[in-house]
């Protein structure tokens, strides 16, 4: 069994027509649930505003929720369950190597299979071959953020940089090897690359590297694991104050040290600021509906969950109604510039994960992250 | 009679429970059906580390690496070779355009995991107790570092997807039936009795001229290819792999479901295995909702691993040698009984019948022999 | 008066074996007493019962007070000490380590009749070998420290589990003196010893154990029938 | 001069894993059992240090002794009363289950993101700057492990307490023979192991301040190698050995070329597996000490 | 002493056991057989506990090898068997330097050992621990079983061929060590304190079994045991060890005779033992 949630409330007045059933297969417990819960809570309220108007066409989207706990197998039977439970549309994890399992099962079924924010560009036929066709991310490409990472810097006059990679995922990698081609090309200069591995413990040696190398700020690549405040930490007590800054991975802001020396001068790009302070009024809305329901989300990506039902909504009723997972999938392969609460997003036969949506940057400034400017990283390969 | 009845049970007890989870697995909806395979599969798994570990009593952490080379190998070779080279660009030649079919997967699975556990034997089997532990508990994270990090062997830190799903039931159930008879026969050769006096005491061992090294090293070895061969049945259960699923939680899983059930016997095995596989399947299920009848039952999640881990702890405390107290299916019924209550009348008939010192009569105090007692 | 020691019906049992079927018996202060019989017999189990490291059924009697549900230590602290059958030396600790603990269970504010200058006495080579680790000495060099270390609690009661196992012949007669001479200091000893015949000499009485029951009883250290202890082994 | 901070880091490194040597070797000590749950006694002891953050300093420390003493007592009721006797492999198995379950439990009371500890991170500042880069809390680490550990050396080889510690643990029946209250013996153990984890506890989250539910089984895992590595029969040894695996893995990390760096792990374990095989019984534990009488 | 001592090594050097005294049993090898060691001197930190002592024993015969706790005794049987470390001097069998071969090698060659402290295989039945003696060695699993049945019945365990060993008596131990030993049919035969703790029926019987096992696979037997008169009974020719060295050396009916030579050794206790056999 799994959790049914009717959003929109109300017993389905549109009488014979059958809902459209989202099966998600997500981590509630485990180490994904800071980004699978939050996309899907927004999901859930984005579909039941839908649902309220009337619906696609007079059919409510529901969603079935299966907590894969980041299982193997739980996540492959669980997607099982769901398809026959009668689900027409995959909706699962937002890390491609938990959620293969669950997406191969969607493949195999034919279905549009959606991860909100998949910040790889797995998500599609580069790992699932043709069968990948039906796979979509509404996730940042990391080709994105490398990019968007590259324009702030320039942009604020930080011409030089140290680069630290956590080799950990392919994510942290691609996207600093993104930024430091975009960077050298926009005139900028990688004045030292350095890398770990979360859980090596040579965190602590790497940032008085980092620290000493004299750039005017450093770029890391890397998550919100115990190796981020320890890089930080060592970074700001050797005396260097100059900007740190990483991809949406490390949004939050909730591990940054309560020391606000320490936690201070450090950038990130996102999908939305969750402070308080998104310059888009309907982001803010959405966020007051989560908070109020006590499901206040971590990080910016919980945007992706009503992206992601935004972009489902268009390609059905582009398809004229229909759920063939084959059809949706091929009118979203077009999509340009669809207009979500995310942004525009773009999908291309290379890129199933987006690419060219423009970026909140925020800045934590003695412990007090905020909304600081939109930076849109331009066309790939600029 | 007695002993071949014996033998009949300790094999028919394992296998028997093997049909009983596919059959019932294969009743149940497609869902579950797919977690009835897994269950079979890990147990397969659970039964190459018993072939080791219960057999010589050196805890290995690093099997799992076993099942994970024969995993990835299997995965890899039978994956299709277009994506392979598109989504694993820097892989050696050979492995990106070599295709397989997947019995010949199995096969070969179960012959790297063979090899490379004797190589790693070869090192380590030396060892002994902690030790021993820790130095195949480095074996699992050379082996998961490499694999995940050489990205010409394999697909790195990447998942490796598209393999072949053909670990249906039935394959689910001869394969660790063939596991199962696998054990069943080592465990009845010469070697392997010899190992498992060895555990007992090892120096009593060598003054009566077993090679322990050898002995290890062969158990070892079988282990090694029963856990690739594992592997090989995971993925293809699991139709993709990535470096994290053949790690840490898996050792761990894998080792609790083995000592809960028993970790010195095969009985205790397959027990442990399937039956911790089924407690689990069911907290998850939970964990989304079960009904009982009217009554919706929801556990709170990440409450099946406190479940788990507690029930791990309570079982070993209360049963330090597992549920099945490390005896073989029906060992205790029917097995001579042992006990000599009151420890009377003995048969007479001893050869020594006190007979130099004590019949004399010339000391004050003979002790005549015990046999007569 | 009370004995020092009184076991009552005292049964021993390991699951389904009947190890002391039931064994009633007395040791006064100051006297020594021995246990003898074939092997099996259930000698080391009745000591262990009267030490509480087994479960017993039973009484065992302590100065007239029952010794029930006590550990063993508690009974160390209450002037019993035991030098168990076989090795039980902390073999990675050093003679001296041993020796040391063997005076934890001293009571306190009461002058030891027995103490280390006494002991290295008796058994030189605990001098010799005060820092040496105590699982590389000899088997029966060993049993003397073993020994050494139950005097050195300067006990009541002392439980000897086969004393002279391993023992060389000079040895073993070192280990009567100094039960002699501890006897002298007034302490009560239960003795367990294949030497059967040096042991009842020695003893003020002697009982022959067989398949976990009291067969007979001699007092006086004299063996007026000897084929009466013969029987006593045989079992009747 | 870069080597002279790859070295001061090392070092730093090696401390810390000294100290959770010294945290698993001291119940090992007594009980020649392994505690991996000792982790999770120090996983909890951190995550008390978040919840008293608003507290003056020396309180929430206070707090944090408490909490892990207690806990560690807990664990031995718990685990090791019922499991005496039991091998060193079998508690290993079990206080795994329990640090399986603790550490869901973090996960369910603290969720998977991690609490950040910032108290005293004012340590983290350089005593001698520049390119040596050595930080207060490195010295901290190294006078205050060393300090306990000298106790614990101190009260183990030379006092009454310790010499009826290691008696127990070589072997406990034998010990209530000669009276040793072992119970109250092991109580002490775990008592001083509890300490050991809050000092753990406080020092780490100086350097590495996220608390996450595995925060302490990461910590105890290398710790635990480094035990068996440097000999755990002894505490002297395993805590070298704590200290080794350490030093030796940020060393690596040092010299390894930046491009190879993701095979630091194979090659810290390969020295530990070579270790192992050259000296079974533990890099410090002398050759002839291990001959077994037969 | 010293001399008879230095005699003693000389002629064992020589490598013929038999010129000792001359009154043992007759070798059933020719002069390179027997398990021989030559001038072995073995040292534990400093302290010698064996010091150039050689010591050989014939197939069919019995060697007694007493002396005080300890004189080196069982380091002298660690020596033979491959279990000693720091080892000078050499070790022969049957005439093949088998100085530095491992325990396993030693006894795949024929030489069995039993430990001064049990060594059992604890967790196993009484029948199982027998059997693995044969097993080890060559046996296929069904004469081990019949071996290990005969051995019981003459040792009259069969009544506790299924208990695991660890439930049994530190006596009945005992025959379970000394029976293991003797099914892997053994060419030597060397006893670490065998008698220890027996009652003295269970003495005799085991006696029997020393007995039997030269009878009929002529083992040469090394015997170490306190018990004097144990020792001497069943002993062709006894070895007195005494701080490292060969104090003595003969057979036994002139080391029984011999009582003031090792009245140091012996003790009242000794003495005593003796009489009572004497008295026979
Ligand atoms: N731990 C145990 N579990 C089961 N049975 C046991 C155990 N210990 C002893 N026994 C049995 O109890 C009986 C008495 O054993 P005990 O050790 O008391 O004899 P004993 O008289 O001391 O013999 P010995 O002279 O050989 O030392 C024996 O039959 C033995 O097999
Ligand atoms: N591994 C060792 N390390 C240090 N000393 C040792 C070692 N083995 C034996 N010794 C010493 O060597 C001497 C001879 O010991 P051994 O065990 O051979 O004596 P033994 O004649 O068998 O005595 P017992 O009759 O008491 O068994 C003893 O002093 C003993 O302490
Ligand atoms: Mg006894
Ligand atoms: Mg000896």
């Amino acid at each position: 069994g799994a959790s049914t949630s009717s959003p929109g409330g109300s017993p389905s007045t549109t009488g014979a027509k059958s809902p459209i059933i989202i099966g998600a297969v997500i981590d509630e417990t485990n180490t994904m649930k800071p980004f699978d819960v939050p996309a899907l809570n927004a999901a859930e309220i984005q579909a039941s505003q839908i649902n309220a108007s009337g619906g696609v066409d007079g059919r409510k989207i529901v969603f079935k929720v299966y907590n894969d706990q980041l299982v193997p197998a739980l996540t492959r039977s669980d997607a099982i369950a769901a398809v026959s439970a009668g689900a027409s549309i995959l909706w699962v994890s937002c890390d491609v190597n938990f959620a293969t399992p669950a997406i191969q099962v969607g493949l195999q079924h034919k279905l549009l299979t959606i991860a909100p924010c998949i910040g790889t560009d797995q998500m599609g036929p580069s790992l699932f071959g043709p069968a990948g066709k039906l796979a979509f991310s509404y996730g940042n490409a990391p080709q994105s953020d490398g990019a968007v990472l590259a324009r702030l810097l320039i942009q604020h006059g930080w011409k030089t940089a140290t680069v630290v990679t956590d080799k950990l995922l392919t994510y942290f990698t691609d996207v600093c090897q993104n930024f430091s081609t975009d960077f050298a090309k926009m005139g900028g200069h990688v004045v030292s690359q350095l890398s770990y591995t979360t859980g090596d413990h040579t965190v602590t040696q790497v940032a008085s590297q980092a620290a000493q190398s004299g750039a005017a700020a450093t770029v890391l690549c890397t998550t919100t694991t115990p190796d981020l405040p320890a890089f930080v930490t060592a970074v700001r007590t050797l005396g260097n104050a100059k900007p740190i800054v990483g991809p949406w991975a490390i949004d939050g802001g909730f591990w940054e040290p309560s020391n606000p020396a320490i936690s201070t001068n450090i950038w990130w790009s996102t999908f939305a600021s969750v402070f308080g302070d998104d310059p888009s009024p309907q982001i803010r809305a959405l966020e007051a509906e989560m908070v109020a329901k006590g499901e206040a989300p971590v990080t910016g990506g919980f945007v992706t969950g009503p992206a992601a039902v935004q972009g489902i909504v268009t390609a059905i009723k582009d398809a004229g109604g229909s759920l063939n997972g084959t059809r949706l999938a091929a009118i979203m392969q077009t999509f340009h510039d669809v207009n979500t609460i995310s942004g525009p997003v773009s999908f291309s036969s290379t890129y199933h994960t987006v690419v060219g949506r423009p970026y909140r940057i925020i800045e934590d400034t003695a412990g007090k992250p905020h909304f600081v400017e939109i930076l849109t990283p331009g066309p790939l390969g600029s | 009679m007695r002993p071949r009845l014996r033998l009949v049970a300790e094999l028919a007890g394992p296998l028997s429970l093997v049909v009983v989870v596919a059959v019932a697995g294969s009743a149940m909806s497609i869902a579950q059906q797919g977690n009835a395979i897994n269950v079979l599969v890990t147990a397969t798994i659970v039964v190459a580390l018993y072939v080791f570990i219960g057999n010589s009593g050196v805890w290995s952490f690093g099997q799992i690496s076993f099942v994970a080379v024969g995993a990835f190998a299997a995965g890899l070779l039978t994956s299709p070779t277009a994506t392979r080279q598109t989504s694993m660009p820097t892989l050696f030649k050979f492995l990106a355009t070599t295709q397989i079919s997947n019995t010949e997967s199995l096969v070969l699975a179960a012959g790297l995991g063979a090899v490379f556990s004797f190589l790693a034997g070869l090192v380590l089997m030396r060892l002994s107790g902690l030790s021993a532990g820790i130095a195949t508990f480095a074996v699992l994270e050379i082996t998961y570092d490499v694999l995940t990090y050489w990205d010409k062997i394999g697909p790195g830190a990447t998942t490796l997807a598209l393999v072949p799903v053909t670990t249906s039931m039935t394959v689910g159930a001869v394969g660790c039936g063939i596991a199962i008879v696998v054990a069943f026969a080592y465990q009845h050769t010469r070697s392997c009795r010899l190992l498992r006096a060895s555990r007992e005491d090892p120096v009593a061992a060598q003054g009566l001229g077993i090679s322990v090294f050898r002995h290890r090293l062969v158990a070892f070895t079988i282990s090694g290819g029963l856990a690739g061969f594992a592997g090989a049945l995971f993925v293809h259960e699991l139709g993709s792999i990535s470096t994290g699923q053949v790690y840490i939680d898996l050792t761990f899983a894998t080792l609790a479901m083995l000592v809960v059930g028993g970790a010195g016997s095969l009985w205790g095995a397959v027990l442990g295995g399937m039956g911790l596989g089924v407690v689990d399947a069911f907290l998850s299920n939970a964990e989304n909702g079960v009904a009982f009848g009217s009554v919706n039952v929801t556990l709170p999640n990440g409450m099946r691993v406190v479940i788990l881990g507690v029930l791990m702890v309570v079982v070993l405390i209360i049963a330090p040698k597992g549920v099945t107290g490390s005896r073989e299916f029906l060992e205790r019924f029917l097995s001579k009984r042992p006990g000599r209550a009151g420890a009377g009348n003995k048969p007479g008939g001893s050869l020594a019948g006190g007979a130099s010192v004590a019949d004399d009569g010339s000391q004050a105090v003979p002790s005549p022999s015990r046999t007569q007692s | 008066m009370n004995p020092l020691l009184r076991l009552d019906d005292l049964r021993v049992t390991y699951g389904r074996v009947v190890a002391v079927k039931s064994v009633t018996l007395e040791v006064n202060e100051g006297q020594a007493v021995c246990l003898v019989g074939p092997n099996g017999a259930g000698k080391s189990s009745t000591l262990l019962a009267v030490m509480g490291a087994v479960r017993s059924r039973g009484d065992v009697l302590l100065r007239g007070t029952s010794t029930r549900g006590l550990r063993p230590e508690a009974l160390a602290h209450l002037g019993v000490a035991m030098v168990p059958e076989g090795r039980h030396l902390f073999q990675t600790m050093s003679v001296q380590d041993n020796l040391s603990l063997g005076t934890l269970a001293r009571r306190q504010g009461k002058r030891a009749r027995i103490d280390e200058r006494w002991v290295t006495e008796l058994f030189p080579i605990i001098g010799q070998f005060a820092s040496r680790r105590a699982g590389l000495l000899s088997g029966g060099q060993q049993q003397q420290v073993a020994i050494a270390r139950a005097l050195l609690s300067d006990p009541d009661l002392i439980l000897l589990d086969e004393p002279s196992l391993g023992l060389s012949p000079v040895a073993v007669d070192a280990v009567f003196e100094v039960l002699e001479r501890i006897r002298g200091v007034g302490v009560a000893i239960l003795l367990v010893e294949q030497r059967a015949q040096r042991a009842i000499r020695f003893c003020e009485r002697s009982y022959v154990l067989s398949d976990g029951e009291i067969r007979l009883e001699v007092t006086g250290g004299a063996v007026e029938d000897p084929q009466a202890v013969v029987e006593a082994y045989f079992g009747r | 001069m870069s080597w002279v901070s790859d070295l001061v880091n090392a070092i730093s490194l090696g401390v810390v894993y000294g100290l959770v040597a010294v945290s698993v070797g001291l119940v090992f000590g007594v009980l020649r059992q392994v505690n991996l749950a000792q982790g999770e006694v120090i996983a909890l002891g951190a995550y008390s240090l978040w919840m008293t953050r608003g507290l003056p300093v020396a309180a929430s420390i206070a707090i944090c002794c408490v909490v892990c003493v207690a806990m560690s007592l807990a664990i031995q009721v718990a685990i090791f009363r019922p499991l005496r006797g039991a091998s060193a492999l079998t508690t290993l198995i079990v206080t795994f289950g329990l640090s399986y379950a603790l550490e869901a439990v973090w996960l369910i009371a603290f969720g998977p993101n991690g609490e950040p500890v910032s108290m005293l991170s004012s340590l983290n500042s350089v005593v001698l700057g520049g390119s040596i880069a050595l930080r207060w809390i490195t010295l901290v680490e190294i006078g205050a492990s060393g300090l306990f550990f000298t106790g614990l050396v101190l009260i183990l080889y030379r006092s009454k307490i310790g010499m009826m510690m290691r008696a127990t643990a070589e072997d406990f029946q034998t010990a209530r023979l000669v009276g040793v209250r072992i119970d109250r013996v092991v109580t002490w153990a775990f008592v001083f192991g509890g300490l050991s984890a809050a000092l753990v506890a406080v020092l780490v989250t100086v350097q590495s301040p996220l608390v996450t539910p595995s925060f302490g089984f990461n910590l105890i895992v290398i710790g635990l190698v480094g035990v068996v590595l440097g000999g755990i029969d002894r505490l002297g040894r395993a805590t070298a050995g704590g200290f080794v695996v350490g030093f030796v893995n940020s060393l690596l990390g040092a010299v390894v070329p930046e491009q190879q760096l993701v095979f630091l792990p194979m090659l810290t374990f390969l020295f530990v597996i070579v270790i192992l095989v050259l000296r079974p019984a533990g890099l410090f534990t002398p050759r002839g000490s291990i001959v077994e009488r037969v | 002493m010293p001399d008879q001592a230095a005699e003693g090594d000389a002629v064992n050097l020589a490598g013929s056991g038999d010129a000792v005294g001359g009154a043992g049993a007759p070798p059933l090898s020719g002069s390179t057989g027997g398990l021989v060691c030559s001038e072995v001197s073995v040292a534990f930190a400093g302290v010698r506990a064996l010091d150039k002592v050689s010591l050989s024993v014939n197939r069919g015969e019995v060697v007694g090898l007493i002396g005080p706790n300890g004189a080196g005794k069982t380091t002298l049987l660690n020596v033979l068997s491959g279990f000693a470390s720091t080892v000078t001097g050499s070790v022969h069998l049957d005439g093949q330097d088998i100085t530095h071969f491992t325990p396993q090698r030693r006894a795949r060659l024929g030489l069995e050992r039993t430990f001064q402290h049990g060594r059992l295989f604890s967790g196993l039945t009484v029948r199982e621990n027998v059997e693995l003696g044969a097993l080890a060695v060559r046996a296929s699993s069904r004469s081990a079983r019949s071996i290990a049945d005969r051995l019981l019945a003459n040792l009259g365990l069969e009544e506790m061929a299924d208990l695991p060993v660890a439930q049994l008596s530190h006596g009945d131990q005992q025959h379970v060590s000394v029976a293991r030993a003797v099914a892997a049919t053994p060419k030597y035969l060397l006893l670490d304190e065998p008698a220890a703790g027996l009652s003295e029926g269970s003495m005799a019987e085991l006696g029997v079994v020393i007995e039997r096992a030269i009878r009929e696979s002529g083992a040469g037997v090394v015997l170490i045991d306190h018990n004097v008169d144990f020792v001497l009974k069943l002993s062709d020719r006894v070895v007195v060890l005494d701080y490292g060295e060969v104090l003595a050396e003969g057979p036994s009916d002139e080391i029984r005779r011999n009582v003031d030579v090792v009245s140091a050794y012996l003790g009242e206790a000794g003495v005593e033992d003796l009489a009572a056999s004497q008295a026979q």
